[in-house]
């Protein structure tokens, strides 16, 4: 009985008793680490998501300014029945509306008003123009989309004199739907992010296509299937230094490859796609293998054991206990390829394209390289539809990856 | 568009052949007899050789018809009218073969018009011969594989070699990207070679390309010593990102999977994600305006005169979060993945969960951490943006994190897109860079591969 | 069922017991892994109306043995069989041996249990599924039903079908385990220490379902219960040291081994 | 070459250039396009160098229609057209753009002469060794004792150029050894007078301009070196540099008086014209949009004066050949 | 297959069930998973200087109760645990308990075996390193090669300590997985079947173990074998469906039990 109050009193002992709370403090310092670790993150990401929101909700919303438009007075060369006709988009835009805004926000509120009216100001009178053509012969009270300049003034960042000016004027914040259905301009006050949204869905489209079922396929050889020997080291060597390529030169391979020798068309998604499922494939196929790796072998024992074939084994239990973790590069991969801009400069896709791409052989923009430009841009309009354009992309990874997460969580287990 | 109807005739008929296929394998073994591979497989079989042969012929068709077409639009009247020049005489049947297909209702040219019908007559001849020989080869496809059903018929294995063919090709497109990266490359860096000596863009100390890239342009000297920007970038992606990276990105991913309730990793781990798909032209502005003055200030305060506004460290901090969700995501999917048998028999022995984390199920998910790691790396040594708004873009070798350095890739993006002539020493030093870039990566994954085949623990 | 028994311990290239044509034979086969022998030169045969035992002191080579029957030591990156071992007159090692197909028809039910992370049912229709065994979801329904009521389970799990087979207790696992390699109705069956974490009742179902497939299959079980053995088996095998010390019918292995070592190690006296 | 490409070939029309040009041949596509629709001009900001060899490489659907240029094309340049059967080029003056030396608002305004800058920027000023001066006193005993500090373009972009060309090769050139040197080593001249220094001093900003404006903005002391149209457009950040007295504005710019000032271009493949016959609308549309008060303006390029504005405008309508020899 | 149990003949002299403090004591303990009650009104005392067995048909919860008793169905999501367990007049489940300690007070060995990806040496050392028993490395190899002595492996795997555990038989790593819970020197060990996989001489020498730890440790093992518990146990429960159906002394339990489904199982009649 001795050896066991011996035994208890080395446990319940004082110097084990300083062990245990020192190994309790290691435990709460490593588990306080974590807890700060995934907290600065988290905090990080916040600020960055709360800074952009906050720059980028104004790129949603427009103000627009009450203006009296005597159409009967003004000397504007437009009849109802072409407003009526299937010419009606034409005639607005050649009809010279700018002139009749300018002239009437000078007529009310003074010399330099012309300013706060700009190219926006002229399409959504034409638009309210087509809508009701009556208005032309009357004296109109209409709400009209300030110039992005004013604009940015009536947001509080702007030319003061602009300021001033608008303090005069009877305005309003909108939502701003245009900036979602349209295009590139070179006007901030209308542009819009659809076309390299649509530009951005195809290209994604076509590297989704291609990098997933490759970057699968691939994992799956080399983890599973491939013989142990030079040839499959060198593989594996050169897929793990493929992740490491910077992605310009993978611009570079698109440029060589896609455009100069098989010539498909240049600015096109297809290229685009193409270049980024280089570029993500061996992301995929790096966090695949470690998925494959972490299948445990008595899994494949009990399925060869009952007569599966090695292709059955793979398809049936490896690659869906491997999902969750191939899932994870996809969306890592995918994330990446939606952000990525470098190598789409390369193959052409930094164009100013004003309309949406209608297939993936059309030239299109794509979402980061649009923020890119924008951001570039002198026009100080374009700061908020700048981080407007970085909400919407950020929105659409994470639609596009929703998918991908709720898979892998499905799918993820643990034994 | 007949062609496309082909192309739906083949899968439809592929689609067919493989139902029937089913329907005999299984009328065998309502014989009694038990068959070498389920009829699925017969059906996947018989359909892959109705419509392989048959895709193949189509895909080389349709070029082959683009040039038919052409030709037999030429000879036709109007199209002999056509001038010569060829670029005009393109435009017009672009035009021509858009009005044919419907995409448009005239052209800028009146001979489009006219030639429209003649193309479209043409496409759809073309085409119907086309067509009808892709079906005859998916009709036999399927005829000749039917033949070969029977209650001793391998068609698994017959199938699987398919299927390891298309593993083995998608395993080749890495190879061939390589090659393909290595031969974009080399020729030019040859060329650079040629105009500097190779010793110097090796062991040079000195980078400032300042060469004229034309007999009359700005600068006129340039050096061209890699190794500062080799080190840049080691100080920035390698170093500075990694000591952002790979604690923070390690410990999130152990509390997400050690600590956290399931459902709050279920959310976490895709918020962590969205790091790194944030665009990079978002986090260099951070950097560049919100964390490098910060640092500058403090540098300044901590007594280091030259802090600058353009830091290595600014860039390679906001870098390091960045690239978190590479070391976060891949390291919480290999600690999940170890069996809780392992957890269990450490937990039991009296390990504290922190211990069993350092201990069991680290080393146990070795292979996927230093995957992500690798990756993070990767990824922060192709980063462009970040550096060129916060650490600037001048090359300097020194190991204070408050000056400015400059990395390989940043180098190589300004090279490549700013005002280039294809064979000035200037552009071509991107290309020289990029394969050095390529071969020191490889030489570090090839250690990385030895390190990780040996410490790595499997178990069971 | 008459046997002639040809006692001839000292050719060492035939196995001492020579009855009818074997289901499987084993001629001279060695494992290595790695540098090191883990077996050497063992000679058994394996017959269809018979239960084969291989008994033998911990770590000798028997799990090592059973998996090169329908080689799964291919899995073992490092192992490397020698020597010859035959299917029904084939060469299971030879370059056109369909290995699914052998292991289909060799099942085998692992020392460790180690079922899918998949429900209990798809446990066990795994197999009948791949082999197209069932057409119908009901003669599979029936299958599964079959195999778990022969193993021992189907009372404790019939109505928690659709629970995941990982969280059954080290005893339902194992039966799982043999639910599942029995439901592909193979030729031979090979069973790693299938009661091993069994109680006596559910290990005598097992032994119930071994002497009632008997009949039909061949059975190679390993097993460290003398009495089981006994019990269940026609003949034994003794291993010792990765050597196959002897081979012969059960009963006189258990009451009259030529070999010393065989002796002691059933006595009890070994070690 | 093949019809086989895709895409409307016809209707699209290519520009690659400069990314001066860029914002303005932009504004000028956009409102072609919407007054032209099926019309598609694609517009690719490469760089002036780059954009000019891919206009050069030939004639034919794959090639750009036309070309941006922050510059005038070389005699060399035309060659490599020509010889590539582009011989039929057609230059197009468009504005004047500005490059400007920007401070922070709250600064004293300073002013500035061109050797003033090159004495302060050059790696080797007048090749009497490296540059030691550390603050603007240094260079000049009237400047403040700030110091140096100069965000710029790097040498990959054509502004840096520009810097070198309008402003150091100036300031360098006051010493008329340097002009001397010329004529007898031109290859030293141009180090001597175009070479920057890399000690800190001028810090290379990248191509952002914005970032460059909020940089210097909110670094007291410093300098940025950038287009005359972020200037205007940040009017309330950033103040011009004089340089010689005369500060940036659209009438200094504009009678070239500034010696930041420089024209800009678009070149025309001449052999594109009768295949794509809207190119020559779109140039119509581009004179249209570069006069005094219009849309060009508002974003900040500089019309032409007088003279030169009519013949620009005459340009447009009648796009006559280049004329080789008039090139350098 | 009834067969002749004998009781361990040295506890004839043992005073009745309730007496003396028990080291650890469980009262109407019950566990469920998620909705499923696996585990009903268990109470049992586990005594410093006796050994305590559990026994009963698989999947009647002895594992389940096992885990119990060092809390380590903590780790399983959805496992809840009712009732009072103490160690030395503690209750474990109290909320400043605490269970890093406990776990190494109360040491396991599972019914799976499952060695750490490490050596054999690592292994066996990681519970002494981690609770700082072994100052020096001497002391550390001197730990290693004792547990692994005690555990019968040391003979096997003296000259591989550096291979990994992952790589040995079956029977080995059970007894691996003896070793390193033993290296630690808990209060209280408990063992889930630590016989299964291993052949008698090896058996028998973990019962040598056991007897030799019995003097100092309170030991609780479940078994299938019911000589085996007969002869290594002292007391005895019997468990079924989840309930715990009697507890007393292993002679009386065998001999002469209260309830008719010990009897019944104790005599191979249940089922
Ligand atoms: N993780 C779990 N989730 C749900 N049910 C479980 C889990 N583990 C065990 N069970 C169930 O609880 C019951 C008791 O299981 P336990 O493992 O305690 O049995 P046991 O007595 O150890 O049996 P054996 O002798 O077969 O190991 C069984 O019906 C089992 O299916
Ligand atoms: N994967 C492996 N790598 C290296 N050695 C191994 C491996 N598996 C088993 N061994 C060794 O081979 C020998 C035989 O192992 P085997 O598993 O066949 O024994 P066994 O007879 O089944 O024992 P047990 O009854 O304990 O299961 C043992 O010494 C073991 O350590
Ligand atoms: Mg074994
Ligand atoms: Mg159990």
């Amino acid at each position: 009985m001795n050896s066991a109050s011996a035994a208890a009193s080395r446990w319940t002992g004082e110097e084990m008793q300083k062990r245990v709370a020192g190994r309790y403090r290691a435990e709460r310092r490593f588990r306080f680490f974590g807890f700060f670790a995934i907290g600065i993150s988290v905090a990080f990401l916040a600020f960055l998501l709360i800074t952009m929101a906050w720059q980028g909700l104004g790129g949603f919303s427009r103000t627009e300014a009450r203006l009296t438009v005597n159409f009967a007075t003004s000397d504007l060369f437009l009849e109802e029945a072409t407003l009526r006709g299937p010419e009606a988009q034409e005639a607005v835009a050649s009809a010279g509306l700018e002139g009749v805004i300018e002239q009437a926000a000078v007529a009310q509120f003074g010399e330099g008003a012309g300013e706060l009216f700009g190219g926006a100001s002229a399409r959504s009178l034409g638009d309210q123009l087509i809508e009701d053509p009556s208005l032309l012969t009357k004296k109109a009270e209409l709400w009209i989309p300030l110039s992005s300049k004013a604009d940015v003034a009536a947001k509080g960042e702007g030319d003061p004199a602009l300021e001033k000016l608008l303090d005069k004027v009877d305005t309003k914040r909108v939502f701003n739907s245009e900036f979602l259905t349209a295009s590139d301009a070179t006007d901030a006050s209308v542009v819009g992010v659809w076309g390299a949204l649509k530009g951005s869905f195809l290209t994604i489209l076509v590297t989704m296509a291609l990098a997933f079922p490759i970057g699968v396929l691939a994992a799956l050889y080399l983890e599973e299937f491939a013989p142990r020997n030079r040839w499959t080291d060198i593989i594996e060597v050169s897929i793990n230094n493929l992740a490491a390529v910077p992605s310009i030169i993978f611009g570079l391979l698109g440029l060589a490859v896609f455009l100069n020798f098989m010539h498909l068309p240049r600015s096109a998604p297809l290229v685009g796609g193409l270049t980024l499922a280089l570029m993500t494939m061996p992301v995929i196929v790096i966090a695949g293998r470690n998925a494959i790796k972490s299948v445990p072998p008595s899994i494949r024992d009990a399925a060869l054991g009952v007569g599966a074939s090695k292709m059955q084994v793979v398809f049936h239990h490896v690659l869906p206990l491997a999902l969750p973790g191939i899932l994870t590069g996809t969306i890592i991969g995918m994330a990446r390829a939606l952000g990525e801009t470098a190598p789409l400069l390369m193959i052409g896709m930094r164009a100013f394209i004003a309309s949406p791409p209608e297939g993936i052989t059309q030239p299109a923009s794509v979402l980061p390289v649009q923020i890119f430009l924008w951001s570039d841009e002198v026009d100080r309009g374009f700061v908020e539809k700048t981080s407007a354009a970085i909400i919407v992309l950020l929105v659409f990874m994470l639609l596009m990856n929703g998918l991908a997460i709720y898979l892998r969580n499905k799918f993820e287990r643990r034994w | 568009m007949t062609l496309s109807i082909a192309l739906v005739a083949v899968l439809l008929l592929a689609f067919a052949a493989g139902l029937f296929a089913r329907r005999r394998a299984v009328g065998l073994r309502g014989g009694g007899a038990r068959l070498n591979s389920l009829p699925g497989y017969h059906a996947f079989y018989v359909a892959l050789w109705a419509a392989l042969p048959a895709l193949l012929l189509l895909a080389i068709w349709t070029p082959v018809q683009t040039g038919l077409i052409e030709q037999s639009v030429l000879s036709s009247p109007v199209g002999q009218k056509l001038p010569a020049f060829d670029l005009a005489r393109d435009t017009i049947l672009t035009e021509a073969r858009e009005i044919a297909a419907g995409d448009r209702e005239a052209g800028f040219n009146a001979e489009s018009s006219e030639l429209a019908p003649i193309y479209d007559a043409a496409t759809s001849r073309y085409a119907a011969v086309g067509g009808s020989i892709a079906i005859v080869f998916a009709l036999l496809g399927a005829f000749l594989s039917m033949r070969r059903i029977g209650v001793d018929f391998r068609a698994r294995s017959s199938v699987e070699r398919w299927v390891m063919g298309l593993l083995v090709a998608a395993s080749l497109i890495a190879i061939l990207t390589t090659l393909g990266i290595v031969l974009s490359l080399l020729f030019e860096s040859l060329r650079f070679f040629q105009q500097v000596p190779i010793t110097e863009f090796l062991f040079g100390t000195t980078w400032s390309p300042q060469t004229a890239i034309r007999a009359d342009q700005a600068g006129s000297s340039g050096a061209f010593g890699s190794i500062p920007l080799f080190w840049g970038t080691a100080f920035i992606g390698a170093i500075i990102a990694m000591i952002v990276a790979i604690p923070l990105g390690l410990m999130s991913a152990i509390f997400l999977t050690q600590y956290s309730p399931p459902k709050l990793r279920a959310w976490l781990k895709p918020m962590l994600e969205i790091l790194a798909g944030v665009p990079t032209v978002v986090y260099g502005y951070f950097a560049a305006l919100t964390v490098a003055p910060v640092i500058r200030d403090f540098g300044i305060a901590i007594g280091v005169s030259s802090a600058s506004s353009e830091s290595a460290l600014a860039a390679g901090l906001v870098m390091g979060i960045m690239i978190i969700p590479f070391v976060s995501s891949m390291a919480d999917d290999s600690i999940a993945a170890v069996p809780q048998a392992m957890r269990d028999g450490s937990l039991a022995l009296g390990a504290t969960k922190s211990e069993t984390i350092k201990k069991v199920l680290l080393p146990a998910a070795l292979p996927g951490v230093v995957g992500g790691v690798l990756l993070a790396v990767s990824r922060a040594i192709g980063e462009t943006m970040i550096v060129v708004m916060a650490a600037g873009l001048a090359a300097n070798m020194t190991i204070n994190p408050f000056e400015s350095v400059t990395t390989v890739t940043t180098q190589i993006v300004q090279l490549l897109t700013g005002d280039q002539e294809f064979d000035s020493a200037k552009t071509l030093a991107a290309f020289a860079l990029g394969l050095l870039l390529f071969v020191i990566t490889l030489i570090l994954n090839l250690i990385a591969l030895r390190v990780v085949r040996k410490y790595r623990e499997a178990y069971e | 069922m008459i046997e002639t028994i040809v006692p001839n311990p000292t050719e060492s290239d035939e196995p001492s017991v020579v009855d009818g044509p074997a289901k499987m034979s084993a001629r001279k086969v060695g494992v290595f892994y790695g540098e090191k022998q883990a077996l050497k030169d063992v000679s058994v045969d394996i017959h269809d109306d018979k239960v084969t035992a291989f008994i033998g002191p911990s770590g000798c080579g028997k799990s090592t043995f059973l998996r090169c029957l329908n080689r799964m030591n291919d899995t073992i990156a490092g192992a490397r069989v020698v020597g010859d071992i035959e299917l029904d007159g084939d060469d299971i090692y030879a370059s056109r041996m369909d290995v699914v197909q052998l292991r289909a028809r060799v099942g085998m039910v692992f020392q460790k249990p180690n079922p899918f992370p998949k429900s209990i049912y798809e446990n066990v229709a795994y197999g009948p599924r791949i082999h197209g065994l069932a057409e119908k979801k009901d003669d599979l329904d029936g299958i599964v039903e079959k195999s778990l009521k022969r193993a021992g389970l189907w009372e404790e799990v019939k109505d928690r079908l659709q629970e995941s087979g990982t969280a059954l207790s080290g005893g339902q696992q194992q039966r799982l385990c043999i639910a599942r390699a029995i439901a592909v109705d193979p030729e031979v069956i090979l069973m790693d220490e299938p009661c091993s974490a069994l109680d006596p009742i559910a290990t005598a179902k097992i032994e119930e379902l071994i002497h009632e497939l008997r009949g039909r299959y061949a059975i190679a079980i390993v097993t460290h219960n003398m009495q089981q053995a006994a019990r269940v088996s026609q003949r034994t095998a003794f291993f010792h040291l990765g050597e196959m010390v002897e081979y012969g019918r059960t009963k006189d292995i258990f009451t009259n081994p030529v070999q010393q070592r065989t002796q002691d190690y059933i006595t009890g006296r070994y070690g | 070459g093949s019809g086989g490409g895709s895409g409307n070939a016809a209707a699209q029309m290519k520009v690659v250039g400069s990314s001066t040009v860029y914002p303005f041949t932009t504004a000028v596509a956009e409102v072609f396009q919407r007054a032209n629709p099926g019309s598609s001009v694609i517009v690719e900001s490469t760089g002036t160098g780059a954009g000019i060899k891919l206009f050069c490489e030939g004639v034919g659907g794959q090639t750009p229609d036309m070309v941006n240029a922050s510059r005038q094309m070389k005699a060399s340049e035309y060659e490599t057209c020509a010889q590539n059967g582009a011989k039929n080029v057609i230059e197009v003056p468009i504005g004047i753009d500005g490059l400007t030396l920007i401070q922070a608002k709250e600064q004293a305004p300073l002013n500035l002469t061109v050797d003033q800058i090159y004495k302060a920027l050059a790696a080797d000023p007048f090749g009497k060794g490296a540059n030691k001066a550390q603050t603007w006193k240094d260079v000049d005993p009237s400047l403040p004792a700030t110091k140096i500090r100069v965000l710029g373009p790097p040498p990959t972009s054509g502004t840096r150029d520009s810097l070198a060309e309008l402003i150091l090769t100036k300031g360098c050139e006051s010493d008329p050894a340097m002009k001397e040197l010329k004529k007898t080593d031109e290859d030293k001249h141009k180090s001597v007078c175009t070479k920057i220094r890399e000690d800190g001093a001028y810090v290379e900003a990248g191509e952002n301009d914005n970032l460059l404006v909020q940089k210097v903005s909110a670094d007291p002391g410093a300098l940025g070196v950038l287009g005359f149209s972020f200037l205007e457009e940040n009017a309330d950040r950033v103040s011009p540099v004089s340089i010689a007295g005369i500060a940036p504005t659209e009438a200094t710019i504009s009678d070239l008086s500034y010696p930041g000032s420089r024209k800009l271009y678009v070149y025309v493949k001449g052999e594109h014209l009768a295949a794509k016959p809207s190119i020559k609308s779109f140039i119509e549309a581009y004179a249209k949009a570069w006069g005094k008060g219009g849309p060009l303006e508002k974003k900040g390029l500089v019309p032409l004066h007088d003279a030169e504005a009519t013949a620009a405008t005459a340009q447009a309508t009648g796009l006559k050949p280049l004329d080789p020899s008039s090139l350098k």
